[in-house]
């Protein structure tokens, strides 16, 4: 079993591409990996609470949550990434955590493959 | 080295994938990446398809652009999310995305 | 009492931006403009596929079933659902070898009367000329 | 003078799209036009309060309150996009509407320019 | 009809204006466009520079990337917003953006 | 004590996304990685720019005092103060008639020690091969 580290630069709604990371994820967690997702750019919109589910968006709040649930998923989002876009730590999701890029580099130490999306 | 490529894209991304050498190259067809295995163009499939390299296309991307496995170029597999994961631990050692 | 009619031109891709599902959303917005004008004043879309873009119309999208997200396919379904004046460049799906039978032509089994219409390029740059007002996305 | 009515869907940091908006309104502004600005797509990332800034990032707060205080600029998001990436009522930067899509189609009637600028 | 055109990318959207007619066409590049009026490939200056069009390439742009207006094709002019707003409300009757 | 060696592949054009600008930065970031890291071990970052990605290099980026946002200039240069390795594909900038004094190459005058290398392409395919984990961006 091993380590993947998946960083996403992607924002929430549109290009799929963060829709993408949380299936490849899931995927990966069922088949007894672990799984760190980085949220970095555009893609820390995933980190923040209360988005509503509406049919025309993808909506993956409810995915992350259960993929926490198995303790072999963690999912960061880039600090100052996140701040410019004006969600504040109190606006995070349940479970997610917050830190500097360092976090993504350091868990790519461990990690036995990397997938870095890096575009929007 | 054993390198993966995942394509998501149409229009872009040929310059850095007409260069890149691997000794075993996997090209996997995700989002809009996967018109490339299956859109002929003036009758022509994609140009990229003539690349030495094994060729993939996601499923679940396939489908939601309303293509089914059945249309897809003969020289491409079609894979599920699953297999996927296994392309990335067991077949190649480096995985990009384009 | 006036019309303004705006050109809607979809060029892009699917999925990987959001422009053609709010290009389809928009334009069908037009169903509800009359709150904000006076009696008798509408705004008319008008949709256009160029390029890329005609790749929105093929049948059998299952974003929804993947995904959890409607797909192009049911907007592209609901705008001819409200009669929305729909085109096609012909010339781009023979490029792409897409046969009229693989496209969302019709709404006919939810109730919509309107056809879209599979045209040359002439026609849709006519439209461009004709419009008010031009929306590429 | 005229009346210009401009839609963008693309993301406040990274693209530019949306500076380019802004200064454009900017400049319009300035000659004595009136400007509409509609956001919606990842462009209502715009409309959400306290936004940081950093010298890494767009900031583009304070040029839109600037704006709005010559009486001659609006700037609406779409309401769906904006609850879809849980920006909500209460979390809106002072100014800005929130209204559904037939509000940009209405401010397309009355304008004598249209500049829709539909992707990310 | 009188049509100014926002060209905002540089390896995106040449089908779409390749086709464009118009008897007054502008050609404004803006954002990353602006590489079509200054980066010559293989020496060759972009072809969408042999179009018959008015050609405007944004000030503010152009010098955030790196550029001045002496390296921009002698068939371009340098505006700026303000120049912009001009172009929209004078010169053209319909704006779009590719 | 381990080195893990990333390499940072930019293809993309600065300024219509942040792929270039959150590459310099991530790369940068490997300067303070120890915090999370035993004792001796180490993220080894190597900066490559192919195709497009070459217009990142350009000076005189004017992006701080048209839209008030750092250039990736700036970035750059940050990535040499730092030290970092930093390669440009030479048949890129030929292709597109780049000489190398229109580049940042250095950042001598703020204190960086290490220059960028113009190389060929063949150089940062060994590169790809080198290193342990490739971000392409």
């Amino acid at each position: 079993m091993g380590k993947l580290t998946i960083g996403c630069f992607s924002s929430l709604v549109g290009s799929l591409s963060l829709d993408f990371a949380v299936k490849l994820s899931e995927a990966a967690v069922q088949k007894g990996h672990k799984v760190d997702l980085w949220l970095s750019g555009n893609g820390t919109m995933l980190a923040k609470k209360g988005q509503k589910a509406f049919k025309d968006y993808s909506h993956l709040a409810k995915k992350v949550q259960e993929l926490l649930a198995t303790g072999n998923f963690q999912i960061t989002a880039c600090e100052a990434c996140a701040e410019a876009r004006g969600y504040h730590k109190d606006e995070m999701a349940e479970g997610l955590k917050r830190f500097s890029m360092d976090w993504y580099l350091a868990s790519t130490f461990s990690a036995d493959r990397v997938l870095h999306i890096g575009g929007d | 080295m054993k390198l993966g490529v995942f394509v998501s894209d149409f229009r872009s991304g040929s310059d850095v994938l007409d260069r890149l050498t691997a000794e075993k190259l996997g090209i996997i067809f995700v989002g809009n990446g996967v018109y490339h295995a299956t859109v002929k163009e003036e009758g022509k499939s994609c140009p990229v398809l003539d690349k030495q390299a094994h060729f993939y296309v996601l499923t679940e991307d396939l489908e939601s652009r309303g293509f089914t496995a059945a249309q897809v170029d003969s020289r491409v597999k079609a894979v599920t999310y699953s297999d996927v994961v296994d392309l990335i631990f067991n077949d190649y050692e480096k995985a990009i995305w384009i | 009492m006036a019309t303004r009619k705006l050109g809607f031109v979809i060029r892009s891709l699917p999925y990987k931006t959001e422009a053609s599902r709010l290009a389809l959303t928009h334009a069908i917005s037009s169903q509800t403009v009359e709150i904000y004008l006076e009696d008798g004043d509408l705004v008319e879309p008008v949709v256009c596929y160029i390029g890329d873009g005609v790749l929105n119309c093929l049948k059998g999208q299952q974003a929804a079933k993947h995904y959890g997200v409607t797909s192009i396919e049911q907007h592209a379904r609901n705008s001819l659902l409200l009669d929305l004046n729909v085109m096609i460049c012909k010339e781009d799906l023979d490029k792409r070898g897409i046969p009229d039978n693989a496209l969302v032509l019709d709404a006919e089994d939810i109730g919509g009367e309107t056809a879209a219409k599979v045209v040359p390029y002439s026609e849709i740059q006519k439209v461009m000329e004709s419009v008010d007002h031009l929306l590429f996305c």
